[in-house]
């Protein structure tokens, strides 16, 4: 089954890719780590990227299910 | 219990005040703790004439609403207070108030200090500083840092 | 630097808020950190509907300033504010205000504390509470004590 | 040589002994536990007496000198 995935990257990790968003078709049983790179042409994920699914932190190697939302993004500096 | 993200300026006095009088029942509090953030003129040897907050909406207020959900199992707060700033912000602005209200005192600096330290570490939040020079760049990590659990 | 005590009621926020606007350098601070206690109207079980605080005049200012220059000596302190209430003092009130103005949140956090658990043990201030039956008691100990040295 | 010194009491030590204040005459090297007894006809200080000469905590054998002010007070409750 075709699944559709929206990706989501901040800050600087946004500004080096030079997208916001990216609308992916994928196959059931994807990692996030396999959405980066379908998403961005198996370049490497910089260093100390983290991954959201769903607005919650997770492991690279988390399964992707249909209509999920990805993000990456490097580390927070808020506060 | 109150969780806000302010895409303006906010005085954090007046937000506490304002909330202490609507929500904190008087007589049953003897601790106030508080931490206030504030945007300084320099970092890393550098002038900073402005900052950028940039914030992923949604994942931000829930990831604040799972570290506060986080300090009141660990700890019996009465109430509490966040606030954090995002947008274009100037030097001496406030970025981020965290208030607590509890019985004796060393829970509330407990949980204050514990909800600063997860929100440094776990909420979506970037700083991109503004230079002196025009130059602009991302901050890229948070000084002072306490190990906190990532998965927060 | 301010140590004040004093015999009125007094409001922690104004006191804050005057203090930071006369004597904080704008955009030099990027930590604020605020303890306030106040009085409850209950205490061991008991209801509780007012509390004198009696104290050693002279003595008090010495040893409060003796904890402000340890706390300088070991945090970069940019300000601090140190009131403290004496006399008659009614439920809701606030008791005591310790703030610190600091580079860095991890001083700020340290220095507030420091300074609290170092009052609570060394600054000769003690209460009597009278409680709802009209009895009256003096509080024997602080809750929630830290180790800190007597010798302050 | 004859020293005056002043004996201060606070808070509940206070109304126990029923003073707040005792001006002693002592001989050169008397200690501070001795000016207790002398000002107390030898009754015991009670447990956790705290005890400070010139507004500084002291032990009890720190020895007094003319014109000090002695004070004991129970353990202290502000904050």
């Amino acid at each position: 089954m075709n699944m559709s995935i929206k990706v989501r990257y901040f800050a600087s990790l946004k500004d080096r890719i030079g997208r916001s968003e990216d609308i992916l078709e994928a196959s059931e049983g994807i990692s996030v780590q396999a959405i980066w790179h379908r998403a961005n042409a198996d370049k490497a994920m910089p260093d100390n990227t983290l991954a959201a699914v769903n607005m919650d932190y997770v492991d690279l190697d988390r399964l992707v299910k249909d209509g999920d939302e990805v993000a990456f993004f490097p580390p927070v500096t808020g506060g | 219990m109150a969780i806000k993200i302010c895409p303006d300026a906010f005085d954090p006095w007046q937000e506490i005040q304002s909330y202490q009088r609507a929500s904190v029942q008087a007589g049953k509090f003897g601790a106030t703790s508080v931490f206030i953030g504030t945007m300084r003129d320099f970092n890393e040897g550098d002038q900073v004439k402005g900052m950028f907050l940039e914030h992923y909406p949604g994942m931000t207020e829930k990831q604040l609403e799972k570290i506060a959900s986080k300090a009141k199992a660990q700890w019996p707060l009465l109430e509490y207070l966040l606030v954090h700033r995002v947008g274009a912000i100037l030097p001496n602005e406030p970025i981020v108030l965290v208030a607590v209200w509890t019985s004796h005192r060393g829970d509330a600096f407990d949980a204050s200090r514990y909800i600063m330290e997860a929100l440094k570490s776990t909420a979506p939040f970037w700083k991109k500083e503004l230079l002196h020079s025009d130059q602009e760049r991302w901050v890229t990590k948070n000084t002072d840092g306490y190990a906190v659990d990532q998965e927060g």
